[in-house]
Formats: structure tokens, C-alpha cells, sequence
């Protein structure tokens, strides 16, 4: 097979292990089948997940990669190929291409002050982005995460932020739109939309990298903040959603611009793209 | 694999929905091999509805009190209910007057013995209960509800193209009737998938399987008007199968 | 000198001779009276002098409709490799030709598509020279008239000169040698331009789009039917859409031509449309059309055939942009 | 004590229907049969219509007989405008016309009657137990279909009938196809006959038909300008009304009618009565079983059927042989002008005889419009013939009783869809 045939042909990948961490969101970890399982990628990159006899959707890689070629996807249940995919068990069969994207630049946020904001979903690239930093935590400074959901019962992955929140080494702020129920034990959460918190915290504009990912009004909100506390414009990365098909810039379903996001993004700097109408 | 269990039922109908699925002579056996047809009136001899359906699949419009009972009692025993066909799907061809009321047309029929008759205004099954997919067209094309059963056994819906007839009709390198004979063609407003057959066949578009997803309705009309069709032409040309066009201009 | 001219009489047994080489298809009049590329036994058949089919070659190398992958429970998916049959396409015009060139470059760069790939190594390209009418215009679009053909038929009064432009059309013309003579190539003549000359600048210097009232325009009267980018050279857009059978062990993906133009192009799960309106969607397509994306930035993509014009049930022309811009500059 | 058993719905039929047995005891009081399909008001629905839009909304009326109610229709409107169409374009409609009446049989006897002679619940369970004749059944229905794509460019309610000429003509290519789809199952029409001619009804007789079928001259078979009734009272298609007389009977929505008074029966068996001029081979097997069908009650329609499906393959292949010789150059749309008028034309559909009756204004618009259909011309005969079984069965088993009237329901062929329908009452007044 042929390198550009193995892009285009999915792989079989089976379900080790479903976890729910929602009501409508689950994280699946997948094993590639075959002799090289050993799987490759930069967080922020996503792979085209296949459900036979359903079709393809694009899902972003949701841990750093694993030795034994594990793969973590935290999706949510939205439409026919995620149900698809919830209705699976371990042992199911899925296919796989990629990765594709450009994934988040790492080496560019070496040695600087890092703020991660994820809204929602957009926990899962950004959770293989803080597993990465982790994983070298002294090649980084200061390392934020801030991360809003919906309600309480809406945190995602509440164990790894509990675990997150002993450190001493990461700073974790917490929100939730709005609060209908007891408090999580031992997460301590705010209550108002993550650019409140924003407003809240202190850190030094220049040497901070920001990293976004969150449903659309999302960016909006909080790029205006952090522009006006002085970010410099190509230091704040979005990874950003649209329609894909084909995941190497082919179908032309997702451009941004003149940029596509598939292969030029899903990460993109707030530089490259503030004056695109409607990338944001 | 545990066979899914389907009921196949017609309301206010001509029954070539139910038809078009005997017409598929080749995939019969499969079919009989992969589904249990637990009702399906017109293919089986089955007259009692028991137990629960993993799909129903209902054919035809809501007309009278008895459709209605039908139509409810699927729904609650069945996990999907899919709309088989344009009348189950927009109302069809019965509801094309649809702005009348009822009883003088049926008097048209029936004369003095019309009270006689319980019967409404046809309307589409979404109306009145429900529904999980809708399967198009007068009649529907026999691959479509292949790709319906398909789906069902690997455990999801079928998606169809959005898209209206004239991109099929180009695809087949059809004569446009629409731009080169001034003809009164629904294709740019109509849900494609079944190969825009009319045109390839040299016959306008009428309209068989309803609204595509999207339509600029109002910007077909004014196209019609400057061919010199009448407001009443086209209004009736467009209501022969379906009322429910939304004219909004989106832009 | 090289024997490269033919002479009208002796057409027909060149075109008879093709055969050899695989299946013929040429410009022909369908039943309906629609002009398109089908197979063609004998030059009787073709229209020599035919303006633009309906759709263009692209239909070989991008069905309108594809199984692309076939998947089984026991070998998960597969590549559904496409017919190994050579197809020898004759008279093309040179937009087309340009369009194909097109093509090439977005489905053949650093990972080929596989499909498209295979169909392309087996096709053979005869272009053919024509003449414009009012609807095309490709003098405009830049030097498309040396691209992409394998050979090249140049019409003089008493027949044509022959042109080649690869290995393959070399080695298919050496067996023509007794059809053959010698003549002087004269130069290609230049098509007249018929636009502004400043008005594909901006498309060059990915500018922001121009402000215009056309746009609402066309996207009150746009009935979204499709057939500019069916009938566009250079629309290569697809969608993929994957179904079970009725054995209920197996899949096939299909890939089929989509449109900017359609709502559901731009549209994500949960009802998120980043092009909601019909008004965004015509800024797409134009920016694809004239500014291009990813590695095609910069490269307009119009060949000037004319064909999206002509389509078009409303008569809406994306050049009335362009030539707009051209006027505001020149101002 | 009188009570009332039900057959509901009518399985294996189309369309809706109900059998209700009133017994008195063991005994049958009365026997009704209801055709209570939703009405769908055709005619009213065709009241106001172009005459160009009449046939694509009545062939709505039916699936199974859309062909022939299109057809039906077109030629009502072609009288009512004084049209004449090509020999070409007659020749397409009786080919589909044929294309129609093959599937539809054979629809009929695999997919709907098989099952009784198996004693299975329907296609199902024949796809394990008689696999062999389920295939056989399903090839000839689907060269019917075949016929119906090619010449309608539908199965189902065909797109290219249209007033004055067809839509599209079959092109050699097509024809070749038909031709090579047809040919080899003339034979398998032979045995075909040879399975239901071995067919013998269990439950006792009911009445002989009094057949009605339409006869013309020099017209092919299905077509024709009278309706003959067996001897006496035939009468002309355009004088239909004197002829037959419908009835509303408050349980069913479908109207009884009556021919001059008498119950009558149409349908295969009924056009077999008269003298038809069949193909070679179904001549050859209609004078075989001749005098069986001619004493046999209508449950000899299964083989009458069987032997009209031989013929309907042998002349569809006359047809397309006729076609393929005649060079089809694509004919002018005639000019015609739609004027006031009437129209009334009747053709054999699958089930029997089929009137399509329409009134125009001077701009071509329906202001009247009546179909009398063959299930509705059977209603009656199917009731008495109920009766004189649920009799004859005197004492019998419950459930065997409601499964022999079924199968006598089936006998009919009916088609309940299209029954539904009533006369335009002005009319009726002005009788
Ligand atoms: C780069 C990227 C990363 C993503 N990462 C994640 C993730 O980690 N977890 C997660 O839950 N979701 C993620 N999404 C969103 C996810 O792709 C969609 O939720 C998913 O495609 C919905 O598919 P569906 O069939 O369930 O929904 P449906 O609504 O049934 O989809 C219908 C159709 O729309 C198409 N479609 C819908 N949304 C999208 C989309 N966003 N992109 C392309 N096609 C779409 C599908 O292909 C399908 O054909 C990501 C999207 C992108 C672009
Ligand atoms: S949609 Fe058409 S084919 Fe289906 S029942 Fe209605 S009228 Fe008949
Ligand atoms: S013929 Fe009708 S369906 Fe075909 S392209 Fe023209 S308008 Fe569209
Ligand atoms: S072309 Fe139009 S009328 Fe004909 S089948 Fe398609 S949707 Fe129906």
C-alpha cells in the first residue's frame, strides 16, 4: 500500500475501553490492529473516525500519544455517527485515518507561560495538549487551565481535575454556566462564563501562550479580553471546527479564508485569521 | 445477528410505496432473510399488530379517524417510525386541495351520502406524531429503501443527498426543459435522488418527492412568471404534492 | 521538419486509428440534443465543431457519483480500485484541457489520490482547437492553450497541425506516420481579451473580496440547484456518504460531487452553519473560483469556458463581479 | 344469538378491506364486504385541473394499475379533443399496457395467491418453502416492471403517457433489451399456466360468472369501445352510464354497481369468456382449459390469469419485434387545440374493466370527472359469492371458513385502492 493509499484507507482500530464522563459524552480508547500499532501525532491534530456502514467524522486526538498506541477520542453524542459510535462496546470494530492537521505548536510555547481555555467540548484537544505539557512540565512556565461547562454535571474527565487540582504546579479555574444541583466534592467551581474568569485572574500578557478551544461564541469573548490585556496576536491559538470530509484538503468543505482547516489548521494563530470574515 | 422486526402499514394511499418495496425482485429474499415483516397486511397474512417494532414503516397520509388510530398505535410500539413515501412525508397527492374544505369536495364524490364519510383534510404523519425519517418520492425509488433497511441492520438512518433534482439532472447530462424548452420544471426547488428521472425521460419535473432541503421558492416563481406561466399554474403545479414550501429568502 | 499535419480527408482514418489505443469518447449530440462527451465509433458521430458540452471531462476523473472504499466485518476497509480501462478522450478544448491541468494539481500533489490518480494514468487527452462565442472568454484567464493535452489539434483551412505534449502523445502519433506531412507550424494565434486587464489582480494579491450590491443580488435570485459547479471544470468539491447492504456485513463509501452553493456545505452537527446564508456561500464560491485555497491560494481557478453562465437558470454570472472590479480599478 | 366475525384488514390484497360474517349460530346470516379505504376524492381532486395535469394526478388513484389508469385517461382526454395519435405512439401504450398486466399478475399469483397453495403467510415464508417458483415469480413480475421503466420511464406511475404522443420513444437499444428479457420466459409462462390449472378449490362452488369485458374491432386485447356483456345488452363505452348504475351502501366507500341490473364480473376470467383473439400459445392453452373456465366459478381467475399473463409476454414481444422495425423518428408534438367537450374511454386493466369519463371547459379545464373502476364493478358479485360460500360451508370450522373466503376475496384480484372513488353527483342527478 502506498503512503498516499494508507491516508485515504482507514485502518481497524478495536474499543479497549469505554468511560462515560456525561450524559451525552463518553472517552473511548481505541488500539490500532496490525504490526505497527505505534500511532504518532502532535496534540491538536484529529483523526477521521469510521463507523462501518455509517461513514466518517472528524475527532480530535484527546490524550498525548501513548506508547502502545492507544488512543483516547472523547466524543459526544450529537448525530448518526457519533450514536454509532456510543452504541459500540469494547471490542467493536471502528476504522481510522490520520492524524491529520497541523496540531498545536509546541515547540513555539517552549519556555513560556502557558493558558489553556477549553469551553464544553473543546476540553478534548486541549487535554492532549496539557497531557504533553505535563508529561515535560519543566520545558513550560506557569501553566493555567481554565475550563467552563455548562452545569456541573456537564465536567468532563471531574477525576483527572480533581488530581489536577492537588498539583501545585497547574493552576485550575474552574466555571460552570449555572448550577442546579449540589457541587462536585472536591472541585471548587465558579458560577458565570469563562470570560468572567478571565477578568479574574493575573498573568503576564507577553510571555504567555493561549491556547482556545470551545464552542464558537467562545472565541469572540475571550480573544477580545486577552488581546486588550496585551497578547500579542500570533500568540493565541484557536483550534476551530467545520465541516470536513475528506481530512486532506480535498473536499473543500472547510476553508477558512483562503486557508483550509484540515490541512492548514484545525490550530490556527488569532493573527492569521482576525481579518477572515467568518472565521470566527 | 437478531433479525429486526418491521411493520409495513398504509394509511390514505395507493399503496405504491409498499408496492415499490415488492418491486424490488432481486432483494426480496434477502429481505425476507434479514427482517421478520411482523405486519405487513399487503405482503403476509398478518392481522394483528403484536409486540414491538424496531421500524415502522408508514405509507400513505392522515385522512380519517381510523389512519389516525393506526398511525398511533405504531408509533407507540415502534423504537423508529419512518414516513414511507411523499404522502406520509408532505401529504401528497390526495392533500392537493388541501385549501378547500372537506365535505363539499367529498360531496363532489359522494353526492347526498357524504356526512356519511369521516374523513379530513390529508395531512403529512409529522403532523400528528413523530417522525424518525422520512423516505421520498411518488413513488419512492427502490434503492432508497434498500439503503433504509441497510441501515437499519448496521444500526443507524440512512442520509440522502440534500440537494435538488437539477443537480442530478446535470450529473446525467439531461436537456434542461426549465432553460432550453420554457417549461414549468420543479427541479431546482424539488429533493433530489431519484436521478432526476422525468427529465432524463424528456418530462418536466412534477414534483414527486417534495421541497428539497433547501428552496428559493419565491425566486422560482418570479423565474416561472417571466417564462409566462400563471400565479395559478405554478401554485398548482407546486401543491400537487406538498403545502409545506417555506418561502423565506435566505440571504 | 517533423511531419505533423493532417490533412480534413485523411481525419477520419486518425480517428478511426484511435481505437487501438483504447476507448474512444468525443464531443457527440446526445438523443436529447445536448452536446456531451460519450463513446464515438466514427468520426460521423462527432461534432467537430461543437462550442462546450454540458458537463465537462472532469466527469472521467471524478465521477459525479463514486464507491470509493468497500468495508467487511473481516478485512475492515478496502480500496475499490477503479476499472483499468483506458479511455482516449478527443477534441478538447483548451479550457477544458486548462481545467484538467487543474484538477491534476489538486488531486495529484504530494499524496495523489488514488482514485483520481489511476484514471488519469489511462486517459489520453486530444485537444482541439475552437472558436469562441459570447459566452466564453478564456483570453482572459491567462496562456491556458499549451496545457495538459498528450496531443494537440490545431484547425488550418485544409487541416490540422499536430502538437504534442507528452511521451505518450509522441508514441501514439509515431504510428501515424503514413496519415502524416510535413508543414510549417505557424505560431498560435492569441485569443482577444474581452475583460479589463486589472480584473483578476485582486484574486492574484488575495485581497479582501470587493463591496457590491451584486451579492444580494444573487443570493436573493440564486435558486441553489447546482448546476454552475456540475457543469464547472474546475469544481471539484465532493461529499462522502457511506451505507450498509442489505446482507448487513458490508459498507460502501461514496464520494459525489457537492456544491458551495448547497446550505448544508458549511453546515456541523448541532445545527452550526458557518455559511448560513446564500450571500456567504457566493463569497465562497467566488473565493474559491478567483482566489483560491490551501496550496491553490492565489491561483484562480476560472478557465473561461463559459459554461457556469450558460447553466445558469437565473443568468447569474459570477464574472459581472470581476468585470465590476475591473471597471472601479480603471477608474 | 347473532354475532359478527371479522376479517380485518384483508391481508394480501391492496388496499384496505374488512369481511364482516354475521352468523346466527353456526349459520351465516349475511356477509359484508367492506372496501374501506380512505376516500381519496379523485374526481373532486381533477375538478378545476388542466387537462394536461389529469393523468399524473389520476394515475395517483392506484399503483398497481396506474399504467392502465393513465392510459385509460389519456385516451378519454384524446376523445374529448378529437386527437388522433400515431400508430407509433399506440403501439407504446399497448406495450406498457401489456408491461402493466405482466406484473401485475404476477404479482398476483407469487407473491399474493402462492402462499395459499403452500399454505404459508405470504412471500416470506415461500422465499424457504418454494423458493424455486418465489424466483420464477419474481423474474416475470420484474420483466414487466422492465417493460413499465423502459416505455414509462417509472414503474409506478409511468411519467411519459402523455395527451397526443408519448414523452419519449423506446430507442432500438431499449427495445433489444426488452426482447432479450422476455424472450426466455415464454417457456416458464407455459409451466406457469401448468401450476394453476392444477389448482382445485376445496370449499364448496359459488354462482357461475355473468361476465363483462370490453370488445372492439380490430382492436388488440384489453382494448375496445363496447362493453359486452355475455349475449345481451352490450352497450357502448360512451353510453356507460346506461349501462352500469352505482349504488352507496353505508358499510364500504367503494359504490356497488350493477350492469342492467345484473351483478356482473370482470376481470381475466371474464375477458376469457368471449372470444379473444390471444397469442398462438395462450390460444393453445386457453382452448385446453376452455370448458373448465367457462363452468368454473370466478376461481378460475388464477388460471385465467396464468394463461393472459402467456399471452400478454407473446405479445409484448409481437409489439417490440413491430417496434424495432418500424424506425422511430422522433415524432412532431401534433398541435391541438383543447376545446369544450367530453371524453369517455374504458380500457382492460389487470382486475377488468376500467371507464374514464371526463367534461371540459373551452380551455382544456376538468369540470367533470368519473372513473368506474373494476373492483367497484366486482363488489357486488364478491358479496353474493361470500354469502353463497359462508352457506355452503354451513358448520364449518371458524377460522377455515375466513380463510376460504379470503382466499375467494383474492380470487377477485381486487384492487381496493382504486375502488374508492364515487360518481359526480350532478351527474347522477341528471340521469
Ligand atoms: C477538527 C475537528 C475535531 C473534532 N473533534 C471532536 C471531538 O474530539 N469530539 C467530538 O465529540 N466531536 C468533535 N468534532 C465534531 C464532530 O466531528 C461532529 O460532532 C461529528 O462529525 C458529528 O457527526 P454525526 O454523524 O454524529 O452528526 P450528524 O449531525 O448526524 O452529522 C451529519 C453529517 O454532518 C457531518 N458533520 C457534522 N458535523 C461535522 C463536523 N464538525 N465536521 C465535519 N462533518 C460534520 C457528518 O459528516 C455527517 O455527514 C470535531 C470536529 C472537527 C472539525
Ligand atoms: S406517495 Fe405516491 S406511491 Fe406512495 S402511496 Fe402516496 S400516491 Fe402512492
Ligand atoms: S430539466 Fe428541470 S430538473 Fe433538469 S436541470 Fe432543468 S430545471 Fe433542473
Ligand atoms: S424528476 Fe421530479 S417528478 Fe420525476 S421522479 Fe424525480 S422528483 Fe419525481
Amino acid at each position: 500500500m502506498t503512503a498516499a493509499e494508507a491516508s485515504v484507507i482507514p485502518r481497524t482500530a478495536t474499543i479497549i475501553a469505554v468511560s462515560h464522563l456525561s450524559a451525552d459524552t463518553a472517552l473511548f480508547s481505541l488500539r490500532l490492529e496490525g504490526e505497527r500499532p505505534h500511532f504518532s501525532f502532535v496534540p491538536g491534530q484529529f483523526i477521521q473516525l469510521s463507523m462501518p456502514g455509517g461513514g466518517e467524522a472528524p475527532i480530535s486526538l484527546a490524550a498525548a500519544p501513548a506508547d502502545d498506541g492507544t488512543i483516547e477520542l472523547c466524543v459526544r453524542r450529537v448525530g448518526r455517527i457519533t450514536t454509532m459510535l456510543h452504541n459500540s462496546r469494547s471490542g467493536d470494530r471502528v476504522g481510522i485515518r490520520g492524524p491529520f492537521g497541523n496540531g498545536f505548536p509546541l515547540e513555539e510555547m517552549t519556555g513560556r507561560d502557558i493558558l489553556l481555555i477549553a469551553g464544553g467540548l473543546g476540553m478534548a484537544p486541549l487535554r492532549s495538549l496539557l497531557h504533553a505539557l505535563l508529561a515535560d512540565r519543566d520545558r513550560y512556565g506557569a501553566l493555567t487551565l481554565m475550563y467552563g461547562a455548562r452545569e456541573p454535571a456537564a465536567i468532563l474527565f471531574r477525576e483527572e481535575l480533581v488530581a489536577l487540582a492537588r498539583r501545585t504546579d497547574v493552576k485550575l479555574l474552574l466555571t460552570v454556566d449555572f448550577v442546579r444541583e449540589e457541587q462536585p466534592a472536591g472541585l471548587a467551581c465558579n458560577i458565570g462564563l469563562l470570560p468572567a474568569l478571565l477578568a479574574g485572574i493575573r498573568f503576564d500578557p507577553t510571555s504567555t501562550s493561549v491556547a482556545i478551544c470551545g464552542p464558537p461564541p467562545l472565541y469572540g469573548c475571550t480573544i477580545g479580553a486577552l488581546v486588550a490585556a496585551g497578547c500579542p496576536e500570533e500568540r493565541i491559538y484557536l483550534s476551530l471546527e467545520r465541516r470536513m470530509k475528506c481530512g486532506q484538503g480535498l473536499c473543500c468543505h472547510c476553508a477558512v479564508g483562503d486557508l483550509l482547516c484540515c490541512t492548514d489548521g484545525p490550530v490556527f494563530r488569532y493573527g492569521d485569521i482576525r481579518n477572515v470574515p467568518g472565521a470566527l | 445477528m437478531k433479525k429486526p422486526n418491521v411493520a409495513i402499514a398504509g394509511l390514505t394511499a395507493c399503496f405504491g410505496c409498499q408496492l415499490t418495496l415488492l418491486d424490488c425482485e432481486n432483494e426480496l429474499a434477502a429481505m425476507a432473510d434479514r427482517f421478520t415483516f411482523a405486519y405487513f397486511p399487503m405482503g403476509v397474512t398478518t392481522r394483528t399488530i403484536e409486540g414491538d417494532f424496531d421500524a415502522a414503516f408508514v405509507e400513505g397520509a392522515v385522512s380519517t379517524p381510523e389512519d389516525l388510530e393506526m398511525l398511533v398505535h405504531l408509533r407507540s410500539r415502534s423504537r423508529l417510525l419512518i414516513a414511507l413515501g411523499t404522502c406520509a412525508r408532505w401529504g401528497g397527492i390526495a392533500g392537493l386541495k388541501n385549501n378547500e374544505p372537506r365535505l363539499p369536495l367529498a360531496e363532489t364524490v359522494y353526492g347526498g351520502d357524504a356526512h356519511h364519510i369521516d374523513t379530513f383534510n390529508p395531512g403529512p404523519l409529522h403532523r400528528f406524531v413523530s417522525v424518525d425519517a422520512a423516505i421520498v418520492g411518488c413513488p419512492p425509488e427502490k434503492p432508497d429503501i434498500i439503503a433504509t433497511l441497510a441501515a437499519l441492520l448496521a444500526g443507524t438512518l440512512p442520509v440522502f443527498t440534500a440537494y435538488p433534482v437539477c443537480m442530478e439532472c446535470r450529473e446525467r447530462e439531461n436537456l434542461c426543459l426549465l432553460i432550453e424548452r420554457n417549461k414549468l420544471c420543479l427541479g431546482p426547488l424539488i429533493q433530489s435522488g431519484c436521478g432526476a428521472r422525468c427529465p432524463a425521460a424528456g418530462m418536466v419535473c412534477e414534483g414527486c418527492r417534495g421541497p428539497a432541503a433547501e428552496t428559493n421558492s419565491v425566486a422560482q416563481e418570479t423565474l416561472l412568471r417571466e417564462k409566462g406561466f400563471t400565479r395559478d399554474e405554478i401554485a398548482s403545479r407546486m401543491r400537487r404534492f406538498s403545502w409545506e414550501w417555506d418561502h423565506d429568502q435566505d440571504h | 521538419m517533423a511531419k505533423r499535419f493532417l490533412f480534413n480527408a485523411l481525419l477520419p482514418d486518425f480517428f478511426e486509428a484511435l481505437h487501438f489505443f483504447g476507448e474512444l469518447h468525443a464531443p457527440v449530440m446526445t438523443s436529447d440534443g445536448v452536446t456531451a462527451f460519450r463513446p464515438a465509433l466514427s468520426l460521423a458521430e462527432v461534432r467537430l465543431d461543437y462550442r462546450r458540452t454540458l458537463i465537462p471531462p472532469k466527469k472521467y476523473l471524478l465521477p459525479p457519483r463514486e464507491t470509493t472504499l468497500d468495508a467487511t466485518p473481516t478485512e475492515g476497509y478496502r480500496l475499490r480500485t477503479p476499472a483499468d480501462k483506458e479511455i482516449i478522450l478527443f477534441g478538447v478544448h483548451p479550457c477544458d484541457l486548462a481545467g484538467i491541468d487543474y484538477l491534476d494539481r489538486v488531486f495529484l500533489s504530494s499524496s495523489p489520490d488514488p482514485w483520481y490518480a489511476r484514471r488519469r494514468e489511462r486517459f489520453t487527452l486530444i485537444g482541439l482547437s475552437c472558436e469562441p462565442d459570447d459566452f466564453c472568454f478564456c483570453g482572459d484567464i491567462g496562456d491556458n492553450h499549451s496545457a495538459g493535452f498528450d496531443i494537440f489539434l490545431e484547425q488550418a483551412e485544409d487541416g490540422y497541425h499536430l502538437l504534442c505534449g507528452t511521451d505518450k502523445g509522441e508514441a501514439i502519433l509515431a504510428s501515424f506516420k503514413d496519415l502524416l506531412h510535413e508543414r510549417r507550424i505557424p505560431p498560435p494565434h492569441k485569443r482577444e481579451k474581452k475583460l479589463p486587464p486589472s480584473c483578476f489582480a485582486t484574486a492574484r494579491e488575495g485581497e479582501p473580496l470587493p463591496a457590491t450590491p451584486m451579492w444580494d443580488d444573487f443570493a436573493q435570485r440564486c435558486l441553489s440547484c447546482g448546476a454552475c459547479s456540475a457543469c464547472c471544470p474546475t469544481c471539484y468539491c465532493f461529499d462522502v456518504l457511506e451505507g450498509g447492504t442489505l446482507d448487513g456485513d458490508r459498507a460502501e463509501r461514496v464520494r459525489s460531487w457537492d456544491n458551495c452553493l448547497f446550505r448544508g456545505h458549511g453546515e456541523v452537527a448541532g445545527g452550526v452553519n458557518f455559511r448560513a446564508s446564500r450571500r456567504e456561500r457566493f463569497q465562497y464560491r467566488f473565493r474559491h473560483k478567483f482566489h483560491g485555497f490551501g496550496p491553490q491560494r492565489n491561483t484562480p481557478a476560472c478557465v473561461g469556458c463559459g459554461r457556469c453562465r450558460e447553466a445558469c437558470p437565473v443568468k447569474i454570472d459570477l464574472l459581472d463581479i470581476v468585470r465590476q472590479e475591473g471597471t472601479h480599478d480603471s477608474c | 344469538m347473532t354475532r359478527t366475525i371479522e376479517l380485518k384488514p384483508l391481508t394480501r390484497v391492496e388496499g384496505h378491506g374488512i369481511v364482516r360474517v354475521y352468523l346466527d349460530g353456526n349459520r351465516v346470516e349475511n356477509v359484508e364486504l367492506s372496501l374501506c379505504e380512505s376516500p381519496r376524492l379523485f374526481e373532486a381532486l381533477l375538478v378545476g385541473k388542466s387537462y394536461r395535469e389529469v393523468p399524473e394526478i389520476i394515475c395517483r388513484i392506484c399503483s398497481i394499475c396506474s399504467t392502465v389508469h393513465r392510459l385509460t385517461s389519456l385516451a378519454a382526454i384524446e376523445q374529448a379533443f378529437g386527437i388522433e395519435v400515431s400508430p407509433a405512439t399506440l403501439l407504446h401504450r399497448e406495450l406498457i399496457l401489456n408491461g402493466g398486466q405482466i406484473a401485475s399478475h404476477a404479482l398476483h399469483l407469487f407473491c399474493l395467491v402462492l402462499p395459499d397453495l403452500f399454505g404459508v403467510a405470504g412471500f416470506t415464508e415461500l422465499a424457504e418453502v418454494a423458493p424455486d417458483e418465489l424466483k420464477l415469480g419474481l423474474r416475470i413480475k420484474g420483466a414487466g416492471n422492465l417493460i413499465q421503466e423502459t416505455i414509462g420511464g417509472r414503474t409506478i406511475h409511468p411519467v411519459t403517457l402523455i395527451p397526443g404522443r408519448m414523452g419519449k420513444y423506446a430507442s432500438p437499444n431499449a427495445l433489444q433489451l426488452l426482447h432479450d428479457t422476455l424472450a426466455p420466459l415464454l417457456p416458464k409462462a407455459k409451466e406457469v399456466c401448468a401450476i394453476f390449472a392444477a389448482v382445485r378449490p376445496l370449499s364448496p362452488p359459488v354462482a357461475p360468472l355473468s361476465p363483462l369485458a370490453l370488445q372492439g374491432k380490430n382492436v388488440p386485447y384489453l382494448f375496445g369501445d363496447i362493453l359486452e356483456m355475455a349475449g345481451e345488452n352490450s352497450a357502448a363505452v360512451a353510453d356507460y352510464r346506461k349501462l352500469i348504475r352505482e349504488e352507496y351502501v353505508s358499510h364500504s366507500n367503494a359504490k356497488t354497481c350493477t350492469a342492467a341490473g345484473k351483478v356482473v364480473t370482470v376481470g381475466a376470467q371474464a375477458r376469457l369468456s368471449f372470444t379473444p383473439g390471444l397469442s398462438p400459445a395462450a390460444s393453445v392453452e386457453l382452448a385446453a382449459h376452455r370448458e373448465r373456465l367457462a363452468s368454473a366459478d370466478i376461481r378460475g381467475n388464477n388460471l385465467a390469469q396464468a394463461i393472459e399473463l402467456l399471452h400478454a409476454i407473446e405479445r409484448s414481444l409481437d409489439v417490440i419485434a413491430l417496434l424495432a422495425s418500424t424506425p422511430s423518428a422522433p415524432e412532431e408534438p401534433r398541435d391541438f387545440v383543447p376545446h369544450q367537450g367530453t371524453g369517455t374511454a374504458a380500457m382492460e386493466a389487470p382486475r377488468g374493466t376500467l371507464i374514464h369519463s371526463y367534461g371540459f371547459d373551452s380551455r382544456g379545464i376538468c369540470t367533470t370527472a368519473d372513473v368506474i373502476t373494476p373492483t367497484a364493478i366486482n363488489q357486488a358479485a364478491m358479496e353474493r359469492d361470500l354469502l353463497a360460500l359462508g352457506r355452503g360451508m354451513d358448520g364449518a370450522d371458524e377460522a377455515e371458513l375466513m380463510h376460504q373466503m379470503e382466499m375467494l376475496v383474492r380470487a377477485y384480484d381486487p384492487c381496493i385502492s382504486c375502488a374508492v372513488h364515487l360518481v359526480r353527483q350532478d351527474e347522477r342527478r341528471g340521469e
